[in-house]
């Protein structure tokens, strides 16, 4: 094929400075460490402190800024999207921008969702059981023979990493141990 | 055009055997080969088709009502939706067409990943191979719509992983087409084609590139879902698990409403080509028509809350929802009102690509017309899954999208193979198929505004109304289903005629008709084609 | 036919439908306009452009902006409002205000029927649903007459006057949009039993109803066309609308969410009546209070079990086993193993119907979502239902 | 620049033909990732709106069901995944100046690191079949939890089966790059695959940046 071009119609790479990766992948590792703290151990201090209580909200949103920061590292340097054509720019941007819309339309229906129906005198008894399932999520007690990490209790395998004094909670709380099998066949 | 070189041998005779069309990456040959599968899936979707149409010619049907028949006809327009809207529709006019058209378009030797292209057919016949299991593979029938909603996929008991993973596998290859095709239509056009020197043909199938690369994607993740939902019971969608059942509707139709466009877009830009090149006429408004395409690509993003304003969806989105179909309506009318004032002062020959053309403005209009009840929420709840809905989406699909794809057939059918077809069955077919399609899908506008519901496999006998439009409307389909016989047959028989097409059969003006019918290897003679003219420019 | 009639939906029966057929109208008027428009200059322009000679030469016409902004701004101003004239409406129907005083049903669609509770606690069953068809039951006298195979004097002028009773209700306009299911029994049955069951839902006129639905499987959708009301019922979710009939008559309900085999035989028919009679009806179907468990399972029995279960020792075979003797017998099962009807059995059997199957019905029983103290009085009453002393039943069966 | 290139060491390599020069063949390539990427984004996009539906109509259970998962381990597949992601970037910054010993290296080590995330992420799956935390109906957790929660770990596996599958995707890409680098057909002038796979790399980093917040750490 005639048309074929050799090397002498190169491209020339732009190659960026190594401090930039360095910075860069500080800076990721910085945030990470960042975001754990912020979620593990802020919210403990601030309570030390002034008594004041980080609700998910706020916590989730502090994630997320975090989150979107190292995102933008990422992109914006590692991606080259920084220094790149503004048509792959806007190729990312779009990605976003309807991304957001998927969001944002199916939030405005499952937030706004009216089957919290007023309820009135008579609804019959069947009718309650059928509709309620899904917006009453309730907490679930351990089940007898497991602490509450579901750990068997008598398990010696795979001991429970989490009750460090051993099955603490379980022993706290539980009083049917003697009904499970496993504990008549021991005695 | 040079004298006769090495150059100009066309590419079917450049490369000689089976492994030549197996192994090609030639955007013309897999084009050539899309055109080929995606018609055998019309005409499989067709035969559904018309055995809905019996059943429904009387109350009682043609099938006993026992239960085990019962479970047939929902198979039946089931798998006529599955095999359009997956096999037929969606690739018909970019994959096929586009294909062959786009590159000799915008002056390239190919697309720009042409590997990748043929990975895209390729992955579409294994979708269809799949698909084709699913049908006949010993699976129970698959009888959920195309819709695959929730929770009934789940429960019921037929083919719906295997149906569901075809439609992944062919939504990946409608989006390494849409890839190819935006960074073809970017990259690769000839000196001298600026953005607005495109033809609208580009245009349309540049927004229906983007909306296969930002829709498809969802579509995935919602049958990988709605397969995960099958196999590992993960209740995101299933309300017996504290799941929601709307939600799935939600993912399915951020794809598919979408995909509605993606269907009729590249249509539009098929009839914006032939109107003008037919009326000798530059078109009228050629910015309006261009941006009104990339308009309608991001407002049909906005707007898929319409297909569920009674599905359980909260009101308020609803409301939302339904400004912003309106608004979409205002770019496609925008479009029509453009391709009637081309026709003004124009010199208009009335060649079968062009009949075509003005049955989808005919079409068209009523389809887009007969939206607008569906889009005001009042009378929606009136017309929601009645037979008005499946009438006016098929005047906008089978009206729009199939007619526009017959007109763009016919009017790329001399530069594709070579041959021209005989001009006088090519009309016959025409005609035959406005009026089989009138026949056929008018009468349902009446049934829906009577209340007859979609999908059911009988109806009230005692409805005289219903007996008589479901008599018409099946009537119309055997009709229609005649025509669409006659046009390919006309088309076929082209190929054994010795009617050799000249390089520019209607005299239009955009680059793919420099070259000559069919095209070189390379497409162009020249080693870098430059756009000499503008599109449209006619004296 | 009147002008404005021509884009009528089907009859229209409730408050709100006026409006919506309004709405309806306006749409199609201007669609009308708009469409005569477009396609009116596109033939005159087919017409009067055609090609006349091969050197035509064609203006260069590119644009004109005034044009163009004319036909962007004046649809859009009209289609706002058709927004603005759509909302209202919608929103009256689909999310009724909290205080409206209403008459409230709640709807539970199932595959593939539909079921309808009151807030008296009262339900419609299907043998109630017939009582109300008068057509249904002229039909079902004709057929027993004809049947019959010792005819007696005078039958043949009841069948006339029964054909002609039918003929009547047929015609009559309150019955035109009756179901083709209640026309045509008789391709809807399997082994000479219908298998639909459609109940009617009764509703008073001129009083706004609430109907609350939800379903126990997969998606349905409740539609009235002639109130002008649908919605998809949700399982596990509830929605709700609101309509207000103002014509005495009976109209035909339908599915309209793809749900299955049956979603086409999904369908039934509202009865709207007077205040009065709506009274008198809910009176009637008001759940008896007390008694002895029997006596409550009996009326459970009624309520839910009655269309497959018999409990008479005559009746034919029906879709679920006959109850009669059925406490403490010997029951074979299609896998080969047997048991005793015993408490145990008999509550398994109703909380899994498909666990365990008697050869012979090959249906599984729909499950029935009844709570353990109604279990208890249907074994009650089932325990009485028996040619032999009740107390010699119990001793055998503890054995 | 191209006369810098030794052509010893590397391999020579020719447009395509329908390109009229490296740089438009090179873009194109650039374009046609990044509208991959794009449909990734759309992809994981929808995953993350069942996330968050659901975690706003359930907090508790989302918030019990963050406890149970291991943050520690999440944090070290996140500092994982970035060092990987430093190496990755670093590896093309190397064949770009034409140093392909050490960008050989840098991308084994980035499979390394990307092996070593599978490894994490096999305990993690492993510990939780053990406690019966399994997607959806298979649900059997003996513990304190609330009653939807199976619907937290039906996101959680989606999620990170869907991520860890890419990972497995990208680790082969790596590997094939690799090989091509060793073979020497990546120099100054032509890198492509190299950057396409990096930039496929950075995603799967991409994903995880926000997998890890939103699973792990938010309660």
């Amino acid at each position: 094929m005639s048309d074929h071009h050799g090397p002498e119609s190169d491209h020339h790479p732009h190659v960026l400075p190594m401090t930039m990766y360095i910075a860069v992948g500080t800076a990721l590792f910085v945030l990470t460490a960042l975001t754990v703290w912020t979620a593990k151990f802020m919210p403990e201090m601030i309570f030390h402190f002034t008594k004041m209580q980080v609700t998910p909200t706020i916590a989730i949103i502090i994630a997320l800024i975090i989150a979107f920061t190292k995102a933008a590292l990422v992109c914006g340097f590692f991606m080259h999207l920084h220094y790149d054509k503004p048509l792959n720019r806007a190729t990312f941007l779009s990605g976003i921008f309807f991304l957001s819309l998927f969001f944002l339309f199916t939030l405005a229906d499952t937030l706004t969702r009216d089957d919290k129906v007023y309820l009135r005198e008579g609804m019959p008894e069947s009718f309650k059981t059928l509709t309620e399932i899904p917006h009453k999520p309730h907490m679930v007690k351990a089940m007898a023979g497991y602490c509450h990490h579901g750990v068997k209790t008598d398990d010696k395998v795979h001991p429970c990493h989490y009750c460090t004094t051993g099955h603490e909670d379980f022993k706290e709380s539980d009083t049917t141990v003697e009904a499970t099998p496993e504990a008549k066949a021991a005695e | 055009m040079s004298t006769t070189t090495q150059n100009d041998v066309n590419f079917y005779q450049a490369k000689k055997g089976i492994m030549s069309w197996v192994y090609t990456i030639d955007h013309k040959r897999i084009g050539i080969m899309y055109l080929i599968a995606s018609s055998l899936a019309l005409f499989a979707g067709g035969a559904f088709a018309l055995m809905i149409r019996a059943q429904l010619a009387t109350p009682g049907g043609m099938l006993p009502m026992t239960p085990e028949y019962k479970d047939t006809y929902n198979m039946w327009f089931t798998l006529h939706g599955v095999i359009m809207v997956f096999l037929f529709i969606i690739p018909a006019i970019p994959a096929a067409l586009g294909n062959f058209i786009l590159p000799l378009m915008v002056g390239a030797k190919d697309v720009a990943f042409p590997k990748m292209n043929l990975a895209s057919f390729y992955l579409y016949v294994i979708g269809a191979a799949i698909a084709l299991y699913g049908i006949v593979g010993g699976e129970s029938p698959l009888t959920t719509g195309w819709t695959f909603y929730l929770p009934y996929s789940k429960e019921t008991a037929g083919a719906v992983i295997t149906m569901t993973f075809a439609a992944f596998v062919l939504g990946f290859s409608s989006i390494f087409t849409g890839i190819n095709f935006i960074v073809t239509i970017h990259k690769l056009r000839a000196p001298g084609m600026s953005w607005y020197k495109m033809p609208l043909l580009l245009w349309a199938l540049y927004a229906t590139s983007i909306l296969q690369v930002l829709a498809t994607p969802v579509l995935g993740i919602t049958l990988l879902l709605l397969i995960a939902e099958r196999t590992l019971q993960v209740g995101i969608f299933d309300p017996a698990l504290g799941g929601d059942p709307v939600l799935f509707q939600h993912f399915f139709w951020f794809y598919s409403h979408p995909a509605v466009y993606i269907m009729i877009l590249p249509g539009m830009g098929i009839i914006s080509e032939v109107i003008s090149c037919f009326s000798r006429k530059v078109i009228f408004g050629y910015k309006a028509i261009a941006n009104s395409s990339i308009a309608i690509a991001v407002i049909s993003f906005l707007v898929w809350g319409h297909h569920m304003f009674l599905s359980g969806q909260s009101v308020y989105a609803g409301l939302v929802f339904s400004f912003l179909t309106f608004l979409v309506a205002i770019p496609s009318a925008i479009k029509v009102f453009n391709w009637v004032a081309t026709l003004h002062r124009g010199s208009i020959t009335f060649e079968t690509p062009m009949c075509y053309a003005l049955s989808f403005l005919f079409l068209f209009t009523i389809g887009g017309l007969t939206g607008l009840p569906l889009a005001t929420l009042s009378t929606d709840i009136v017309l929601h899954d009645t037979y008005y809905v499946v009438a006016h989406f098929h005047y906008v699909m089978f009206g729009g999208t199939v007619i526009a794809f017959f007109s763009g057939l016919h009017f790329y059918w001399p530069k594709m193979v070579g041959k021209m077809y005989n001009e006088t069955v090519g009309k016959i077919a025409c005609i035959i198929v406005f009026i089989g399609f009138n026949v056929t899908f008018f009468s349902q506008f009446f049934l829906g505004y009577t209340g007859m519901p979609r999908r059911y496999f009988t109806y009230d006998s005692s409805n005289e109304l219903w007996s008589q439009m479901h008599g018409f409307s099946s009537i119309g389909a055997f009709i229609l289903g005649f025509g669409v016989l006659i046009l390919f047959a006309n088309l076929i028989a082209s190929l054994f005629s010795d009617r050799k097409a000249p390089n520019n059969p209607w005299g239009a003006t955009t680059m793919d008709w420099e070259t000559q019918s069919p095209p070189v290897l390379e497409n162009f003679s020249e080693d870098v084609p430059v756009m000499k003219k503008a599109p449209y420019e006619y004296e | 036919m009147k002008l404005d009639n021509i884009f009528r939906y089907s009859e229209a029966a409730s408050a709100h439908a006026k409006e919506v057929d309004s709405v309806g109208s306006l749409i199609n008027w201007l669609s009308v306009v708009f469409f005569v428009l477009i396609i009116g200059l596109m033939l005159y322009f087919m017409i009067r452009y055609r090609r006349r000679s091969e050197n035509e030469k064609t203006p260069h016409i590119s644009h004109n902006l005034i044009l163009e902004i004319a036909w962007s701004v004046i649809p859009l101003a009209i289609i706002l409002v058709f927004f603005v004239r759509g909302y209202k409406t919608f929103i009256n129907v689909m999310q009724p205000a909290p205080y409206a005083q209403s008459e409230d049903i709640y709807v539970t669609g199932s595959m593939w029927k539909w079921d309808f509770e009151y807030t008296n606690g009262g339900a419609v069953s299907s043998q109630d649903s017939v009582k109300l068809s008068p057509l249904k039951i002229a039909k079902a006298q004709r057929k027993a007459l004809q049947k019959k195979s010792t005819p007696e004097q005078g039958d043949d002028q009841k069948i006339v006057a029964l054909d002609k009773r039918i003929t009547e209700l047929e015609s009559d306009p309150k019955f035109n949009n009756l179901s083709y299911f209640s026309k045509n029994q008789d391709l809807f049955s399997k082994d000479g039993k219908s298998i639909l069951s459609p109940k009617v839902l009764t509703v008073p006129i001129n009083t706004p109803i609430r109907l609350v639905v939800t379903s126990k499987d997969v998606l349905h959708s409740f539609a009235i066309p002639a109130m002008r009301v649908k919605r998809d019922a949700v399982p596990g979710q509830k929605r709700e609308f609101m309509f207000t009939p103002i014509k005495e008559g009976v109209y035909y309900y339908t599915c309209n969410e793809m749900c299955g085999t049956d979603h086409a035989f999904m369908v039934g028919w509202m009865n709207v009546v007077s205040k009065e009679e709506y009274a008198k009806f809910k009176e009637s179907i008001k759940p008896k209070e007390g008694g002895t468990p029997a006596e409550i399972g009996e009326r459970l029995w009624e309520r839910n079990c009655k269309s497959c279960h018999a409990i008479d020792p005559k009746a034919p075979k029906g879709i679920g086993p006959n109850w009669w003797n059925l406490w403490g017998s010997e029951r074979t099962f299609t896998d080969g193993t047997k048991a005793i009807a015993d408490h145990q059995y008999l509550s398994d059997s109703i909380n899994d119907p498909a666990k365990q199957i008697v050869p012979g019905y090959a249906v599984p029983m729909p499950a029935q979502g009844l709570n353990e103290v109604q279990i208890k009085n249907l074994i009650e009453f089932i325990k009485t239902l028996s040619d032999k002393p009740s107390e010699e039943k119990s001793e055998e069966a503890a054995k | 620049m191209s006369s810098k290139v030794d052509t010893n060491k590397f391999i020579p390599r020719f447009v395509s033909h329908h390109f009229s020069n490296a740089d438009q063949e090179f873009e194109s390539c650039k374009l046609g990732m990044w509208l991959f990427l794009l449909t990734e984004f759309m992809l994981f996009g929808g995953i993350f709106v069942a996330y968050v539906v659901f975690r706003t109509w359930y907090p508790e259970t989302f918030e019990s069901g963050a406890e149970k998962l291991d943050w520690k381990m999440g944090a070290v597949n996140t500092v994982i995944l970035i060092t990987s992601s430093v190496t990755m970037a670093v590896a093309i910054r190397e064949v770009q100046l034409n140093r392909k010993g050490r960008a050989l290296a840098l991308l084994l080590f980035t499979v390394l690191c990307g092996m070593g995330f599978l490894v994490v992420k096999y305990f993690e799956y492993n510990h939780k079949f053990e406690l019966g935390i399994f997607p959806g109906d298979f649900f059997s957790f003996m513990g304190d939890h609330m009653s939807n929660e199976h619907l937290y770990f039906s996101i959680y596996f989606m999620a990170t089966a869907t991520h860890v599958l890419h990972v497995i995707l990208g680790l082969l890409a790596i590997l094939w790059v690799s090989w091509r680098t060793a073979k020497g057909e990546f120099y100054e002038a032509y890198y492509t695959p190299v950057e396409m796979v990096g930039l496929y790399w950075h995603l799967v980093d991409l994903i995880w940046i926000f997998l890890f917040p939103l699973l792990y750490l938010t309660k």
